[in-house]
């Protein structure tokens, strides 16, 4: 009898605890930055498209939701012709992200994304693409990388030599 | 009894009645939150205040579905057998002084026969569903009510002797100096236990058991008959409120405020005090229960009622 | 065989080979770039170091190349001693010094033998910390991509291109520890292999321009065992697609065809499929009808009096099918009566005569070659590599007899220096073979075939000869013969092209002349062969056959008539039905065009030069209502129905069941898989049409499946759709896949042959044309043939046709004279250009090039000077 | 440890058997050895009863399809069945393995040895074709009984769009409900005894009850059981398969679903084997980092567990309790592995990314906040009458028999036996850190709910010593296989991205081999025993999960209780259905 008083006492004590529902949709839930929820294609520091299309996003999907297409732009700067990621399938796994070698696609601490008709979780590039570099601040491939592109020449990307002159080679 | 007077307490309590039992639900999820953490129902009207509308009308559109298996006529009469019986039971309380349908002079004893009543609606609802899971709640329902039905009514004894009726009016007059409660002690505990056991509430839920038996002698409910369960289930919380009120409370009695308010505080009191059980306390085993009813309750009861006869007989000689 | 002790565990290897080739062929994953299987061990990358012990006691031993090192009985090395472990991590690391960050934006990302290697060492993190040394890349033409600064020197690409494939306008240049790959300017590479580059550089300095327009990695793509259509050798290439559009072609390894190489026709020619001339929907009077319709209005008129049209370059099984729909006996080959008989010629010499067809394998052997007639590098490129290899074989007497192993390649060159083995040309003009010839012999086709007979009677007095012959021609017979009598391996190369039979005769009385010479003509088609063993009248013989209805298979008339021919040949008919892929001269004369698959879409078989009749897969599911021809002209539903119907119907053909493994085929109870098991993609690239996965289509025709589901194990290699193994992602993996290195695929090489020769010399050709006479006011007009332009399909792929001649003539300065820069041909004006090397009294015209695609040379025609 | 002074079993078995045992050299170092199929079942028996030190446990039996590999081992062999035994004297696994021919697909069953083999024989026959012989009743237990086929045959498909879209006809559907029908003969009951009809009970596959997709079969007299037979499969994904189809790397997501609430426990189990495979050695702030997430969802199970088996027994509060101490736990779990019940963290080689600054203080928030919740909860759950009436002397299990049926975890240590497989077999450093045993006498719900709530707070002292004793150093081994290499390395560096660029893509190609790695999982003994043959995807990916041996035990623990009992019993016992079903 008394284990039944002391049971119902300090569940009568929780009267004075703090609530803790969170007063969705007026209240939003914390989310921490690492949380891995929508995704999107992010923009270099100078503007441009950093998704470079190198396809390995998609190999990485364990759940095959991505689908794209590569294609250049007159200057030789690579760019996804398509971007289509299907959330209906998305497990949100963030291997996209981490095999990203571009930091172009990220997935963001946003999680309302519900839709009533199916096909409309299957986002294109321009539902993807955001007005910034997102979570990745200041990195640009085209600076590393060796490719020359519109901008920038050969011998101008990060630890590059000036190109070398063929008149001083002999065959 | 002449007067229409009778005819507007027969409605003003029926709509009491009803509205508390409804409001409870609201109530009752509420206050199950506030034990919880949460906060409950709060999005419809204020504080959530018109969800029991919501519910309501739900419930009312809700497809009056009946299994094709089931036994039809019993199966429509088992729900309406609950509201009936305890809504009978509430034309013998006193709420105060004027405040009554009937004051019968064995208003006690009817009031425990409506009870002993309404288990058949249980054990209808459970056989007439044709459900293996519904027929163990009813049979449950069945064995439970008989054991408890017995050290109920004994535990009860006690105050009528210190009382000397069986008329409740009589009882909470009885109580004008001193509450039942305190020389009934052991027959209140005795008579909330039955109480919880005789609406069928956790922890004494065996016939519904929902982890267990899914929801037992209502499985096959839905729409507006289960809702009369629903009903009948609060109802029978209000009607043992306030029986203990009356019983062991002194009713109405109390200082200064009116005596209708000082019954429904008390009520209250125990309705929520009823939530309070269900919000805490584990579900024993059904043959736990039993053999707790025959082999502790019922012993105890009868000593109750031997010590109290035995001190009634004393004080008066 | 030599028995060789890899980290204490004894191996068999062939005791003849390098250690590196060993261990290899064992199964064994040892990092290398230089060394080549066709090309031999240089020991240029230092990537293969391997500890070497004395003996079971030396606890030390030494680095050495594998690649250099024979497996000689008991060596003993060990791949996995740390010392050797950590000497290739190192030169890894050094290579990658100047290795530009660009994987993500490199074409020869997933695939890439630098990448393999990397990981295969275990070098990934980075110590380097200065500047990397940079280039400006160059422009090589449309077929590829030049990044140099991806370069990491293993001198691959200037040993194929310079040494191999005898290119000379590639190079190395160098300066200290830098070295530049590629020509002294700007331009297109010259080299009609240079594709190859794609897959003998093991990284990304050179890689397909014409994937790049369609980008798609190794792993996305779903690829297919294809044999090339543009020309008749029968190359084994790996067609692959990726959103229902073919999108690259590379070489598909096969021992005794096509080896490790394509020629660049073949290689980039595939874009004809993705045309936009393709004709995607049935038409009836030039308006897309449904299947449906088009199928009932074909059954209408196929019930009438109905005669078929074959072709060169359609599969056996649809020219089957044309066959059963119209009866046999009216049904024709696709090809003008003159070509008809030199095919049945060909065919005889080759059915029943002695002389045995080498396979290209067996060309590269031959110690002794005969070019009569033909220009091998622009008719049936593929063969001129081989013919390239061949004058490799009689210097190599010297290296055996110094002992030096003939993969020790710098070794070998330097002993051989500049010597090469006797290959006599004899042709109308210059050819790409030129620059390896003993001697080169240009006359008037008729001469050529005088000079065949002369150098045949040299051989065996018993063949005729031929009159009146020059002293210096009768000298250079003398000593052709005497070159091929040397020989152990003689060969005769000729073929169709300049359309002589006295040629062909020829070519066919040398072999005779010397039992043991092998035969090799040249086939311009896919199916030429194929298609004259079907042995059907040539359509000519259609003329006479009344009928109401053509229906022509996969066959422009246009480039076997003239176009006023042409037109009178269908004007015959009431009803034209047409079954192409591409728009062209004869589907705008049709009532009802067909929708047909092309090679990238079909099942089919084809018979190549040497008689070896192989099978092409689809690589993408035709796209409703495409379908394959023979669907569209009978009632089969699985291709082996269809080509069980063949064999029996024409047991000549009987072998077509045999040239890959039935439909019921399994491993394991399961299918070959098509897609590589990392596609990816799958739930999302149809995702934008529906959001439910579709289910892959069906293949009934064959055990491979449009899937990356079904069994890992290795195929047959007719079955084998791409080359991957784990860690092994670029095209190296082939080794993996190979009996022995450089050998023969497991399971055996696909196809099988059908012609071996083996006959009883059924007697010398005695018709000796006479000596050809230049005519005063005329000219013979004889086709020169392009690489680039001259066959049909190719011509649609956007990048060849940058590099296809327009129409013109060409004339010997002294005969050119007359003109000025242009003249007017068959009623056409062309521009004029010299060619030294054609005879006078002969007009050389682009073979197979419109205007004049349709005109059978040689023939006479004079030629107008214009005003 | 007796392991050094007894003989090695492998030896003995030759010894007692002849030299036709072949042994094999794996990356685990589990003495392995292949027996002839003939003899199989004396041999076992022989290691259960009648070598020293025996091997009383059938820790787990499986199949190997080996006609697809590309690496063949000594030993040819179409299908392998692998039997894993574990001796608790010799603290030791052993695995012995038969070779099936593909025309003989038959062994003896070992079910008379030990009872526990009965649904792993039908897991294999469902799953491989492979019959036991005497097998008193071999019938599928994951798939359908209409399946056609067995699914992990190499030759079976993986994806279901291989066989196009499902379709329901009212046919179908009636011809599946009939096979579900429950036919009391086929698992040898009666329908009623002398005096009384028994009642079928059908429990699930949609019960509040069952915590999830799970059937048991009743048979009742009155409220009494008198038998039951649970029914899996309902919640079955074919993880299994899915390993053999996703690469080394893109398969840890797959392993977060398998014990759903334990999280990264799961990703551990597997890259333990892995990382033998490999040869990694996961470098200490990986391993510490580790340990106290793994810990941490630990405690996160436990909550689960807690408050919904407080709930079978008809509390209804408690759960919401522990569910807000679990919001808490996964606030921490969010804001490090940026997700909750899946969080896909642990990486080949160590951990995706290394803690985020201030982790430290959210720990010891906890760690000062969930005492005194752990401290409430015993005095509302533990210490109620009810509760230990409706818990004590229920589900009651001897040491010997729960070692026969296969128990692991808790329910083991309920049992008085102090037994945890991170003291015994430490792994990822666990050798390092103090903590006890919690160990209870009777065995029953009630000691096994004791058993765990005492490992919660073990698991928080654990946690409290990782956050006060956190290493420096790399998160991430910088072995070539580690996958993904270190992040900011591949942005910039051509040979980091170049490994990167393959181990995402096509793969990191793991070492031919095999290996177990098993650990001591929220719910019992957790291992993924991996075969590679070399390439970039497993070959055979085999999950012992706790939960399987346990739902089997189910018969045992409720025979003659009554219904409530069972609620009881199952709530206590602390499964998860996919940890089950897979």
């Amino acid at each position: 009898m008394l284990s039944m008083i002391r049971t119902l006492w300090y569940v009568l004590l929780h009267m004075f605890h703090k609530r803790v529902t969170v007063q969705y949709p007026e209240e939003k839930p914390y989310l921490a930055p690492r949380y891995r929820g929508r995704i999107i294609l992010s923009l270099d520091p100078d503007g441009g498209e950093r998704c470079v299309a190198c396809y390995l996003c998609a190999a990485a999907c364990p759940v095959d939701c991505i689908a794209l297409q590569a294609t250049e732009d007159a200057t030789g700067r690579r760019y996804p012709e398509f971007f289509r990621i299907n959330f209906s399938r998305c497990i949100f796994c963030g291997f996209c992200e981490e095999a990203c070698p571009t930091y172009a696609i990220q997935l963001t601490p946003d999680f309302e994304m519900s839709e009533y008709q199916r096909p409309n979780l299957v986002y294109e590039k321009k539902d993807l693409l955001i007005n910034g570099p997102g979570k990745y601040p200041g990195y640009n491939f085209w600076r590393v990388s060796g490719v020359q592109i519109g901008g920038k020449d050969k011998g101008e990307a990060e630890h590059e030599g000036r190109p070398v002159d063929l008149h001083s080679l002999l065959p | 009894m002449t007067s229409p007077y009778p005819i507007v307490a027969i409605i003003g309590i029926l709509v009491v009645a009803l509205t508390l039992a409804a409001g409870l639900i609201w109530v009752e999820r509420r206050l199950l939150a506030l034990w919880q953490d949460r906060y409950g129902p709060n999005r419809v009207g204020p504080f959530g205040l018109l969800q029991v509308l919501a519910d309501m009308i739900k419930i009312f559109f809700k497809e009056d579905w009946i299994p094709p298996f089931a036994d039809k006529v019993v199966f429509i009469v088992a729900p309406a057998v609950i509201v009936v019986t305890v809504l009978m039971s509430f034309a013998v309380l006193p709420i105060a002084p004027g405040i009554i349908i009937s004051d019968l002079n064995v208003g006690l004893l009817f009031v425990l026969g409506m009870s002993s009543l309404g288990v058949y609606s249980v054990v209808l609802a459970g056989w007439s569903s044709d459900n293996k899971y519904a027929l163990l709640g009813g049979l449950r329902a069945a064995a439970q009510m008989m054991s408890y039905e017995v050290f109920m009514g004994l535990a009860l004894m006690g105050v009528v002797l210190l009382a000397g009726s069986f008329n409740l009016t009589e009882i909470v007059a009885a109580q004008r100096h001193v509450w039942f409660v305190v020389p009934q002690f052991l027959g209140f505990i005795l008579f909330l236990i039955a109480g919880v056991a005789e609406t069928r509430r956790l922890p004494f839920d065996l016939p519904e058991a929902e982890s267990e038996l899914i929801a037992g002698f209502h499985s096959e409910y839905s729409g507006m008959k289960f809702g009369m369960f629903f009903v009948g289930e609060y109802l029978g919380v209000i009607l043992i409120s306030c029986l203990i009120t009356i019983l062991f409370f002194g009713g109405w009695l109390g200082p200064v405020l009116p005596p209708v308010v000082w019954f429904l505080i008390k009520m209250m009191f125990f309705i929520c005090f009823f939530i309070l059980l269900r919000a805490a306390l584990p579900r024993p085993r059904f043959d736990q229960l039993m053999s707790w009813g025959w082999k502790v309750m019922l012993p105890l009861a009868l000593a109750n009622l031997l010590v109290t006869g035995a001190v009634a007989l004393a004080w008066r000689s | 065989m030599a028995t060789v002790y890899v980290d204490n565990r004894a191996y068999e290897m062939d005791g003849e080979q390098n250690l590196l080739q060993g261990c290899l062929q064992l199964g064994m994953d040892l990092p290398y770039f230089c060394w080549h299987p066709a090309m031999g061990s240089v020991g240029a990358c230092r990537q293969c170091a391997v500890k070497q012990f004395k003996d079971e006691k030396d606890q030390h031993g030494r680095i050495v190349m594998a690649c250099m090192t024979p497996a000689a009985e008991g060596t003993r090395i060990s791949i996995r001693d740390p010392e050797a472990v950590e000497f290739r991590k190192a030169i890894i690391e050094g290579l990658m010094i100047n290795h530009p960050h660009d994987c993500p934006v490199c074409d020869e990302g997933g695939e890439c033998h630098l990448q393999d290697m990397t990981v295969m060492t275990g070098h990934n993190y980075r110590r380097y910390t200065f500047e990397k040394r940079t280039f400006r890349n160059q422009y090589l033409g449309p077929f590829l991509n030049h990044e140099m600064n991806r370069c990491i020197q293993c001198y691959r690409c200037v040993r194929f291109y310079r040494e191999y494939a005898g290119g000379n306008d590639f190079n190395a240049f160098a300066l200290r520890n830098i070295v530049f790959f590629g020509r002294d300017r700007d331009g297109v590479l010259e080299n009609e292999f240079a594709g190859n580059l794609v897959e003998v550089c093991p990284t990304g300095v050179f890689t397909d321009a014409t994937l790049k327009r369609h980008y798609t990695r190794k792993w996305d793509l779903r690829m297919a065992p294809s044999i090339c259509v543009h020309c008749g050798l029968g190359c084994n290439i790996t067609a692959a697609e990726r959103y229902g559009m073919l999108r690259r072609l590379v070489n598909r390894y096969h021992g005794e065809v096509n080896g490790y190489f394509l020629c660049d026709r073949g290689r980039f020619g595939y874009e004809f499929v993705n045309s936009e001339r393709r004709i995607r929907q049935p038409l009836l009077e030039g308006k897309a009808v449904s299947k449906e319709d088009a199928l009932t209005r074909l059954r209408e008129l196929a019930s009438g009096s109905v005669i078929g049209i074959g072709s060169p370059r359609a599969s056996l099984e649809s020219n089957f099918a044309l066959r059963s729909l119209v009866g046999e006996n009216r049904f024709y080959a696709g090809i003008s009566g003159a070509e008809s008989r030199l095919w049945k010629l060909m065919l005889a010499i080759l059915r029943d005569g002695p002389a045995r067809t080498p396979s290209l394998r067996e060309t590269e052997a031959c110690d002794a070659v005969f070019i009569l007639g033909e220009d091998v590098t622009n008719i049936s490129p593929r063969m001129a590599l081989s013919l390239r290899q061949s004058v490799r074989r009689q210097p190599m007497e010297i290296v055996e007899q110094l002992h030096i192993p003939e993969w020790m390649d710098h070794a070998v060159r330097e002993a051989v220096q500049e010597k090469k083995g006797p290959l006599f040309i004899a042709s109308v003009s210059a050819t790409r073979l030129d620059d390896i010839a003993a001697h080169t012999y240009r006359a008037a086709p008729d001469d050529l075939a005088r000079l065949g007979f002369a150098v045949a009677h040299a051989l065996n007095s018993d063949a005729p000869e031929p009159a009146g012959l020059p002293e210096s021609v009768r000298a250079l017979a003398g000593k052709i013969a005497g070159a091929l009598k040397a020989a152990k391996h003689p060969l005769i190369v000729s073929g169709p092209s300049l359309a002589g039979a006295a040629i062909i005769q020829a070519a066919a009385n040398i072999a005779w002349a010397l039992p043991g010479t092998k035969l090799a003509f040249t086939a311009p088609e896919a199916n030429s062969t194929g298609l004259a063993m079907m042995e059907a009248p040539a359509f000519d013989a259609a003329q006479a056959d009344a009928a109401d209805t053509v229906i022509i298979l996969e066959n422009d008339l246009a480039r076997r008539f003239p176009a006023s021919e042409m037109e009178q040949f269908l004007a015959r008919f009431r009803h034209v039905v047409v079954l192409e892929y591409l728009e062209n001269a004869t589907t705008a004369k049709a009532e009802l065009v067909l929708p047909a698959a092309t090679f990238a879409e079909a099942a089919g078989s084809l018979v190549n030069n040497e008689g070896r009749v192989q099978r092409f897969f689809p690589a993408l599911a035709p796209s409703p209502p495409v379908q394959e021809s023979w669907r569209w002209l009978g009632s089969w539903n699985e291709f082996d129905d269809l080509a069980a119907a063949l064999a029996s119907a024409m047991p000549q053909l009987a072998a077509v069941t045999q040239a890959a493994p039935s439909a019921s085929f399994r491993m394991t109870g399961a299918k070959v898989p098509r897609e590589p098991h990392r596609y990816s993609g799958r739930t999302a690239m149809l995702a934008n049409i529906s959001v439910h996965e579709p289910k892959p289509p069906a293949d009934p025709n064959s055990p491979l499946a449009f899937s990356m589901e079904g069994s890992p194990d290795q195929p047959p290699g007719a079955l084998q759709p791409f080359f991957w193994t784990p860690g092994w992602n670029s095209i190296q993996a082939v080794n993996k896949f190979q009996e022995e290195i450089a050998g023969a695929l497991r399971q055996g090489d696909p196809g099988v042959r059908i012609l071996e020769g083996g006959g009883s010399n059924p007697g010398f050709f005695d018709v000796i044309p006479a000596a050809f006479e230049p005519r005063a006011d005329e000219w013979l007009l004889v086709p020169l043939y392009h690489i680039f332009g001259s066959e049909e399909l190719s011509r649609y792929a956007p990048a060849v046709s940058q590099l296809a001649p327009h129409a013109y003539v060409a004339l010997n300065p002294r005969d050119a004279e007359k003109f000025g820069d242009e003249v007017e041909l068959l009623g056409q004006r062309v521009p004029l250009t010299k060619v030294a090397e054609i005879p006078p009294g002969v007009a050389g015209v682009p073979a197979g090039v419109p205007p004049f695609a349709g005109f059978g040379f040689p023939m006479w025609s004079k030629i107008a000077r214009l005003p | 440890m007796t392991a050094t002074a007894t003989l090695n079993a492998v030896e003995a078995l030759r010894r007692r058997y002849g030299a036709d045992i072949a042994g094999q050299q794996t990356a685990d170092g589990v003495p392995t050895c292949w027996c002839p199929r003939a003899r199989i079942h004396e041999m076992l028996a022989y290691l259960k009863d009648g070598i020293d030190a025996p091997y009383k446990m059938l820790y787990d039996l499986t199949a190997i399809d080996e006609r697809m590999r590309l690496k063949h081992g000594a030993v040819q062999s179409d299908f392998t069945v692998v039997y894993h035994l574990f001796s608790f004297e010799r603290n030791a696994y052993i695995r012995i393995k038969t070779a099936l021919q593909a025309d003989a697909l038959s062994v003896d069953t070992i079910t008379d040895l030990w009872p526990a083999a009965n649904w792993y024989e039908r897991e294999v026959w469902d799953m491989f074709g492979i019959r036991f012989s005497g097998h008193p009743h071999l019938e599928r237990i994951l798939m359908p009984r209409s399946w056609v086929g067995h699914p992990l045959r190499k030759e079976h498909p993986a994806r279901a769009t291989e066989m196009g879209p499902f379709q329901l006809s009212p046919q179908k559907e009636e011809a599946e409900q009939e096979l579900l029908r429950f036919r009391p003969e086929e698992w040898g009951m009666q329908r009623g005894s002398e005096d009384t009809d028994f009642i079928f009970l059908n429990i699930g596959p949609q019960h509040p009850g069952t915590h999830g997709v799970l059937r048991i079969v009743l048979q009742l007299d009155g409220e009494e059981i008198v038998d039951c037979v649970p029914e899996i499969g309902f919640h079955h994904r074919g993880a299994e398969k899915m390993g053999e189809r996703q690469s080394w790397h893109t398969y840890i997501p797959y392993t977060d679903r398998v014990d759903y609430l334990g999280g990264v426990m799961n990703n551990l189990a597997y890259l333990t084997a892995v990382e033998k495979l490999a040869g990694i050695t996961v470098p200490p702030r990986g391993q510490v980092i580790r340990v106290m997430l793994s810990e941490l969802f630990r405690i996160i199970s436990h909550l689960v567990w807690y408050g919904t088996f407080a709930q079978d027994v008809g509390q209804m509060s408690p759960v919401f309790y522990t569910f807000n101490d679990r919001e808490r736990a996964f606030a921490m779990i969010e804001a490090i592995c940026g997700a909750r019940m899946h969080p896909n963290w642990f990486r080949i080689g160590g951990v995706a990314a290394d803690l985020p600054r201030g982790w430290d203080g959210m720990f010891r928030d906890f760690i000062r906040y969930f005492p005194p919740r752990l401290a409430e909860y015993d005095r509302e759950v533990l210490r109620n009458r009810i509760f230990q009436a409706r818990t004590k002397g229920i589900g009651t299990i001897t040491k010997d028999l729960a070692i026969e049926w296969g128990m692991t975890g808790s329910g083991l240590r309920a049992c008085g036996f102090e037994w945890d497989f991170r003291k015994k077999q430490p792994y990822s450093g666990y050798e390092q850190f103090e903590f006890d045993i919690p160990t209870a006498t009777h065995g029953d719900c009630y000691d096994r709910a004791v058993v765990r709530v005492e490992e919660m707070r073990q698991s928080l002292r654990i946690i409290e010593q990782c956050v006060n004793h956190m290493p420096d150093g790399p998160y991430k081994s910088d072995h070539p296989l580690a996958t993904p290499p270190v992040k900011d390395r591949t942005m910039h560096d051509i040979e980091t991205l170049i490994t990167h660029f393959l181990s995402v893509s096509w793969g990191p190609v793991m070492p031919a081999g095999e290996a177990l790695g098993a650990i001591e999982a929220t719910k019992g003994n957790n291992g993924y025993y991996l075969v590679s043959d070399g390439s970039t995807v497993s070959y055979r990916t085999r999950i012992r999960t706790p939960s399987f041996p346990h739902m089997q035990m189910l018969p045992l623990l409720c025979r003659g209780r009554m219904v409530p009992d069972l609620l009881a019993v199952l709530g206590a016992m602390d499964f998860v259905l996919a940890d089950i079903d897979r």
